[in-house]
């Protein structure tokens, strides 16, 4: 029959009590990231009501009154008495519109000190009359032949609409759409919205490539001819340049074509496909495409700094045009107002390279170099280089270029505010 | 002189008498962890009382299942006045993940006036703490307002 | 021949019980006639004996009374005597109370009984059997008294003959009894041809300078018979089964006063007729016998479930306790004893009658069906706790202050001689009211407080006669435990007194200086004994602060609105008053009988079971034990004497 | 006659009696609580905690359970309470002994009055009919049987040793005065080789006659719901934890006047130091001796209950009764044969 607990009995009895003497008060918080008293920004809310579908306490309710000009004021209120704080529903928030404090005093003697509400104004989706006025003209409008083509509108209950002609059927949208209301079949090319599962957050608008999906808001798209312009159907080269002095024209199959040309072997259509469909080999200068995962999207085009993918609806391409300074064209019709500002300053205007001053000389493998005296190393070169391969630092004033991992694709060229890089 | 000698001690040693309405003994443990050296609730005076004749706190935890909703209301009922309900988590409150499930009977304020709600799945104990010394103001108030 | 002389009070007592029984033979059939004369007989000896006390206890005087003026001629005592001391007068009062007592109870206990004169007649026979055995100064008139009692109570043990174990119970009796009356004849028959008399007085003188084998023989069938008679531990399973059938006044004369008659035999043949008890072994024998009943006997009383027969183990364990103090020969033990003797047939006397009320409403004494009656019957309860409080020793009743009495004469004893066995005697005796205190706690939880079962929802509380008669009772217990030294003086002092002047109680029956001729030298010297307390008890003084301190609790609480308590009022019970079954609906669940005194039990387990196996409750094994005692107490007489 | 029945009442009420006991046995159990919280690493209760406990049980409301008998119920714990303060006055305070309680009652009294509290809380309990409370009288009784054998070798030892030792008559005496005297006289029993396993034996008992941790299967509060206690609220649950802590004083002070008897009159002559004579001395080296007696208790409960109950895990029923009819037992049982052969 032991006692084991004589010794720690008896130096407890004179040492300090492990206590943490707490004493109620309201300034203490939790632990760093602990999931306290919930914060709601009513600005940031769309409505999209996914928190609602995926709390399991059901904790999130709303209630939505029609505001006298028209759009419905909503008020979302978080009850916490009913919550389990397991954050998921700022995890689905794409807004970031909630917020777990530290805080974990939540006391409360009435029922109402629990719920923690906001409520802001969502506008309605700008109802125009048949007869629209014309739509403001798109900064990037696609210049679109005025003939019979049908005129699509955005739907006004919030849902996403398709606009048949643009749609390339890749599926992104299904993929992305948090709700899974969206089936797209590529192969019978058909565009199916599930009306009750869709919250009408935008995400397949956003992800489209192609946007060919309206949101309430947007304008009016008019059909082009239904038949696919009338583009020659690109002979299925798929490998090493045409002869030379033939024109490459995109084919007509929706799939990406490559201009050996222009092509710098850059992999960045590559690493941007989504479906993974290019194979590009820098060493061996090799680009191949894998027909049937292609899906068309035209992601490779948009993303190649050279322009040397010719997807269908572009203009024919001289297989042989000399690596001339590259002249962007503005080839995308309508150029996407991507949601998020980038911080990128100037709008892709033309421009004129900047003869370079006499004492930096370009290089001539088509990598960069910095005019020290114009540079303010303000890193906006780096930030924008595919790549990274570039490194400024702003406080020691260097500007370093690792030459192998660049790839001379000219954006830190373009971004320049300063013109200190020369190509 | 006694009335308010009594109604000062009412507030300094409340009892707590833990009623298990089908909980996920989450907050059960939290609520014994109260009285652990480290948060150490018997410094405040709080004590676990055998049954419910000894009890001033009545800390609930668990939805109320239909089950037990006949043996919480009637350990509640056999508390003697001046009494406080705590409910402790989100589950007595409103039955947190359980609700609308066939055997939960719903919130404990539908059949009892609760006095104090300590939200949060499974709160902290200084959580609780503050609840409690909470739940002893309410006790000394209603002490004050009850004729012997 | 003026009737007024106390000479003549111990004869018409006699006469008056067996008047009274022949009477009511003829008179009995209407019930006024029967009550009253019953009433009288009892009521009348009573006054006789308190009469007595004053000439006998007071003054000192010893009554010699030759029946028939039959004087001793020529040095023989042919005629029959009746001498009456301060011992059998002490005696005769215990009886003459116990038995007024439960006379009265009986009138309305018995009154649903069917050919209640037939109890009447027996009752009195055996009420006068027992105060002849008593008085009487003749030892063949002893005898015959024995007999006549023993045949009383086995006729009143089966009177209700439809109770199960009735007629088995007094089959036993009858049998045992035999066996101890023929060996009482047997040791008389003995003794006369050794002395050629048989009066008490001669006896004494002759029978103690004569040592032989037939003496000791002699000795040994005497005490057998007597320890019969008493229930010592080898006879004691019977009186369980015999207590257990007979109805409740007739357990309180079986316990109150048949054991005492044998415990009065045993003084006698020990201090008076051998004069051995300044013999070592002899107090040991004694003593031995004493502390192995009363703890035997209430571990058995633990582990019964009913409750006539917890009270009948009861009954022995406490005699045990006088048989230890008058072991002890010391003046205040003896004192103690008797002391301890006279409370214990009133207690007894009122948990019987308590367990008579308890049967006569609910129809069962089984302590696992009964529960709750406290509420039914809030008198009876009182009563009981009284009688068990002053059982178990608790100090303002009358059970502790004969008790504290022994604890000091045993220890004293054994500071005395040194001898550590005696302090080990004192030990059990403490043990044993502690586990008095456990079964009589067992008893109060099992069958007044607890749950009211369906089957004694019924019951209300008994008619005024019944409570009366325990009233009495608890009120001379409450008396005699507050004032010890007025008892010590006046009732036990006296009595302890003569145990040591026996040539006083020769002198007195055959004549002044006939013993100091007689036995010459060995005359047994008057040792003056005087009784010094070494503790200090001074119950008055207590109870005062005691009800001071109460008094005064009290009105602090009834300022303070301790009363003001919240109570169910309407008829079903509401959740809030409703008992606390971790949130159930409360159940019927009585916790008693069998479910008390777990721990004590799983200890003694062992001891249990081998102590059950011993009480096989067959007739055959108690006679087998009653021969093998008689002749262990040959073996141990021829040795000692 | 009334001067010293107001001395009597002022003895009942106000110092060794009720207010006394009140005040200190509530401060000894504070000081309990408080060591067992310390040793066991944690704050504890402040030392008046039982005090708030007391006024808090008085103003909260008595419920009478139907099944109850309800005079029973309140009456039982007044009982006790009384009972337990009328005890106290016997127990002399090193020389002070009040001379008209001297001769109330002696050693074998005081066991038997210890009784009475063990008999109202069963009767308490008995009453509400509850059958967690039957269960917990029925533990309860088991333990003051437990109990019973040692104490009563113990003060069987004590009155043989110190009979021998004054020569008394008989050779034996149990009146705690003559006790103390003897104890001023020649040194705390404490000190006499034959007497020591009987105060070991005796520390052992005071946790289970109090009824404290190890020993308190009778009031479990986590198996039988506070056993007895199970149906008591407000008031009288108020006086049963008072009479509780009340008898924690009574058996610490009863060891401390039976093994420390001596240490008192150290105090006595300090005071003649100081020049004091007459009433007022007796009066301060009275007030000292309190306070001495008050420290010896405390640090008899700090060794005898609080150490006990923080080391310990709550024992059994049948546990209790075989170690304490066993172990502790044995340690009387030796003392009394070393004092009965002359040691």
């Amino acid at each position: 029959m032991d006692f084991p607990f004589i010794k720690e009995a008896l130096s407890q009895l004179f040492s300090k009590p492990s206590c943490q003497m707490y004493v109620p008060d309201k300034t203490k918080e939790g632990a760093p990231n602990y999931r306290g008293r919930i914060v709601f920004h009513p600005d940031k809310c769309i409505n999209c009501m996914m928190c609602e579908r995926v709390c399991s306490g059901n904790a999130i309710t709303h209630v939505i009154e029609k505001t006298p000009e028209g759009d419905d004021k909503v008020t979302r209120t978080f009850y916490l008495g009913s919550c389990t704080f397991c954050a998921t529903c700022m995890d689905f928030c794409g807004h970031g519109a909630i917020e777990f404090t530290r805080d974990y005093h939540m006391i409360a003697t009435k029922e109402e000190d629990l719920m923690v509400s906001g409520t802001f104004i969502k506008k309605a989706p700008v109802k125009k009359a048949p007869a629209a006025k014309p739509a403001a003209p798109a900064p990037a409008a696609a210049p679109a032949p005025a003939e019979g083509g049908k005129v699509i509108k955005p739907r006004d209950d919030g849902k996403p609409v398709q606009v048949p002609s643009k749609c390339v059927y890749c599926t992104i949208c299904a993929k992305k759409c948090p709700a899974g209301a969206l089936e797209v079949d590529r192969a019978n090319k058909t565009w199916k919205l599930d009306e009750d599962n869709c919250v009408g957050c935008g995400t397949c608008a956003e992800a489209c490539p192609k946007k060919a999906i309206l949101m309430p808001g947007d304008e009016p798209v008019t059909e082009a001819a239904p038949a696919a312009p009338a583009a020659a159907p690109a002979p299925k080269a798929e490998e090493k340049a045409a002869p030379a002095g033939a024109m490459i024209s995109p084919r007509e199959d929706g799939k990406p074509v490559q201009v050996p040309s222009k092509c710098v072997y850059c992999t960045i259509c590559a690493k941007k496909c989504p479906a993974g469909a290019l194979e590009v080999d820098r060493a061996n200068k090799t680009w191949t495409l894998d027909e049937d995962n292609c899906v068309g999207c035209g992601t490779c085009a948009e993303a190649c700094p050279k322009k040397a993918i010719l997807m269908p609806g572009d203009e024919p391409v001289p297989a042989d045009a000399p690596a001339a300074a590259p002249a962007p064209k503005a080839a995308a019709p309508a150029a996407p107002a991507p949601k998020k500002e980038e911080p990128a300053p100037a709008p892709k205007a033309e421009e004129k390279p900047a003869e370079p001053p006499k004492p930096v000389q370009p290089r001539d493998d088509g990598r960069p170099v910095q005019d020290p005296s114009k540079c303010i190393y303000c890193t906006i070169c780096a930030r924008k280089c595919p790549v990274g391969a570039l490194e400024v630092d702003r406080t020691a004033k260097t500007w370093k270029l690792d030459e192998d991992v660049c790839i001379g694709c000219g954006n830190c060229y373009e971004v320049c505010p300063k013109k200190a890089i020369l190509l | 002189m006694f009335k308010k000698l009594i109604e000062e001690s009412t507030g300094k040693s409340p009892w707590l008498f833990h009623i298990n309405a089908g909980s996920c003994n989450g907050c059960d443990i939290e609520l014994v962890s109260v009285l652990t050296p480290r948060y150490d609730a018997e410094r405040l005076g709080f004590k676990l009382a055998g049954s419910p004749r000894h009890a001033d706190i009545v800390v609930v935890t668990g939805p109320i299942t239909q089950q037990s909703l006949p043996r919480v209301l009637r350990s509640i009922e056999q508390v003697p006045d001046p009494k406080c309900i705590v409910t402790m988590g989100s589950c007595p409150q409103s039955g947190n993940v359980f609700r609308g499930s066939y055997s939960v009977a719903g919130p404990l304020s539908k059949y009892v006036h609760v006095d104090v709600d300590v939200a949060g799945c499974t709160p902290k104990p200084e959580a609780v703490i503050d609840g409690l010394y909470l739940a002893t103001q309410i006790l000394q108030e209603k002490r004050k307002g009850m004729k012997k | 021949m003026n009737f007024l002389n106390p000479q003549h009070f111990p004869i018409f007592a006699i006469m008056l019980y067996f008047l009274g029984a022949f009477l009511i033979v003829l008179f009995g059939k209407n019930r006024a006639a029967r009550n009253c004369i019953a009433f009288l007989a009892t009521g009348l000896a009573l006054t006789l004996m308190i009469l007595l006390v004053k000439p006998i206890m007071i003054d000192g005087g010893i009554i010699a009374y030759w029946m028939g003026s039959r004087v001793p001629a020529g040095g023989y005592a042919i005629g029959i005597a009746l001498e009456v001391d301060a011992l059998g007068l002490f005696f005769g009062l215990l009886i003459a109370t116990a038995v007024f007592v439960s006379c009265l109870y009986s009138f309305s206990y018995m009154s649903e009984d069917d050919n209640e004169p037939q109890y009447y007649t027996l009752f009195l026979m055996l009420c006068g059997g027992v105060m002849g055995l008593v008085l009487s100064g003749d030892l063949f008139n002893m005898f015959i008294m024995v007999e006549i009692l023993t045949f009383a109570a086995v006729a009143l043990t089966a009177f209700r003959n439809r109770v199960t174990g009735a007629l088995e119970a007094a089959f036993k009796y009858l049998v045992v009894g035999c066996i101890g009356s023929t060996c009482i004849l047997a040791g008389t028959i003995i003794l006369y041809q050794q002395a050629h008399t048989l009066n008490l007085a001669q006896l004494a003188t002759i029978i103690p300078l004569c040592k032989g084998t037939n003496v000791s023989i002699a000795f040994a069938l005497l005490f057998i018979g007597f320890c019969t008679k008493a229930f010592i531990v080898p006879f004691h399973p019977l009186a369980a089964d015999a207590h257990g059938a007979a109805p409740a006044p007739v357990s309180v004369l079986i316990s109150g006063v048949l054991t005492k008659s044998g415990i009065y035999g045993i003084i006698r043949l020990a201090y008076f007729l051998f004069q051995t008890m300044n013999l070592g072994t002899m107090q040991f024998w004694l003593v031995f016998l004493g502390s192995v009943s009363m703890f035997v006997c209430v571990t058995m009383a633990l582990a019964q479930h009913d409750f006539k027969r917890l009270l009948a183990f009861h009954s022995i364990s406490q005699i045990g306790y006088v048989l230890t103090a008058i072991g002890l020969a010391t003046a205040l033990g003896a004192s103690a004893g008797l002391y301890h003797a006279m409370n214990h047939t009133l207690f007894k006397g009122l948990l019987f009658l308590t367990a008579g009320a308890v049967l006569h409403e609910t129809g069962t004494t089984d302590l696992g069906k009964l529960g709750g009656l406290s509420k039914k019957m809030p008198h009876t309860t009182v009563l009981f706790l009284i009688g068990a409080a002053s059982i178990s020793g608790i100090p303002p009743f009358n059970g502790f202050a004969s008790k504290w009495l022994i604890y000091q004469a045993a220890y004293e004893k054994a500071a005395e001689t040194g001898n550590i066995g005696f302090a080990f005697v004192t030990i059990v005796a403490l043990v044993t009211s502690t586990l008095t205190l456990a079964s009589f706690v067992k008893v109060t939880q099992s069958v007044f407080f607890g749950q009211l079962p369906k089957e004694c929802e019924n019951a209300k509380e008994v008619s005024f006669g019944m409570r009366f008669a325990m009233g009495i009772l608890a009120v001379l217990c409450t008396v005699t435990g507050l004032f010890p030294n007025l008892v010590q003086t006046y009732l036990t002092g006296p009595a302890a007194k003569t145990l040591f002047h026996v040539t006083r109680y020769i002198n007195a029956m055959l004549g002044e200086g006939y013993a100091e001729s007689a036995m010459g030298a060995s005359a047994p010297e008057a040792a003056t004994r005087t009784i010094e307390i070494v503790g200090v008890w001074n119950p008055v003084n207590w109870l005062a602060l005691l009800m001071i301190a109460l008094l005064a609790i009290c009105i602090v609480a009834i300022a303070s609105k301790y009363d003001a308590v919240r109570e169910n009022k309407s008829e079903k019970v509401e959740a809030k008053y409703s008992l606390f079954y971790g949130g159930e609906d409360t159940v019927f669940s009585q916790v008693g009988g069998g479910d008390l005194f777990w721990g004590f039990k799983h200890n003694w387990r062992h001891y249990f079971s081998f102590m059950h196996d011993l009480h096989s409750g067959i007739v055959n094994d108690y006679s087998l034990w009653a021969v093998i005692a008689l002749a262990l107490a040959m073996v141990y007489a021829l040795i000692v004497l | 006659m009334i001067l010293d029945a107001l001395k009597t009442l002022i003895y009942v009420l106000i110092f060794p009696g009720f207010l006394f006991c009140f005040l200190t046995g509530l401060l000894l159990a504070g000081i309990d609580r408080k060591l067992v919280a310390r040793m066991q690493k944690r704050v504890g209760p402040p030392i008046l905690q039982p005090f708030y406990d007391f006024f808090k049980l008085c103003g909260k409301q008595t419920i009478v359970p139907a099944a109850a008998n309800k005079t029973v119920f309140l009456v039982a714990p007044l009982l006790g309470l009384a009972a337990l303060v009328v005890l106290q006055l016997f127990i002399p305070v090193f020389q002070f002994q009040i001379p008209a309680f001297a001769n109330v009652a002696d050693l074998i009294v005081i066991l038997y009055l210890l009784l009475i509290p063990a008999v109202s809380i069963i009767l308490g309990g008995a009453s509400t009919g509850s059958p967690y409370a039957g269960i917990g009288l029925s533990r309860e009784m088991v333990t003051v049987l437990a109990c019973e054998l040692p104490l009563v070798l113990v003060l069987l030892s004590v009155g043989r040793s110190v009979g021998v030792a004054i020569g008394a008559k008989e050779g034996i005496t149990f009146s705690l005065s003559t006790i103390v005297r003897y104890q001023l006289e020649s040194g705390s029993l404490i000190c006499k080789a034959s007497l020591i396993p009987a105060a070991i034996a005796f520390l052992l008992v005071i946790p289970g006659e109090t009824g404290n941790h190890p020993f308190d299967a009778a009031e479990a509060e986590t198996e039988i719901c506070e056993g007895m206690l199970a149906e008591y609220s407000g008031a009288p649950l108020g006086v049963y934890k008072l009479s509780h802590a009340i008898k924690m004083l009574t058996m610490t002070s009863l060891f401390v006047m039976l093994f420390f008897g001596g240490i008192g009159t150290g105090i006595g002559n300090l005071v003649a130091l100081i020049g004091l004579t007459g009433g007022a001395a007796a009066a301060v080296t009275m007030l000292l001796d309190v306070l001495v007696l008050f420290v010896l208790c405390v640090i008899v409960t700090a060794v005898g209950i609080s150490f006990v109950h923080a080391v310990t895990a709550r024992l059994k029923i049948e546990q209790i009764f075989k170690y304490y009819w066993t172990v502790v037992s044995a340690l009387a049982l030796l003392s009394l044969v070393l004092v009965w052969y002359g040691l």
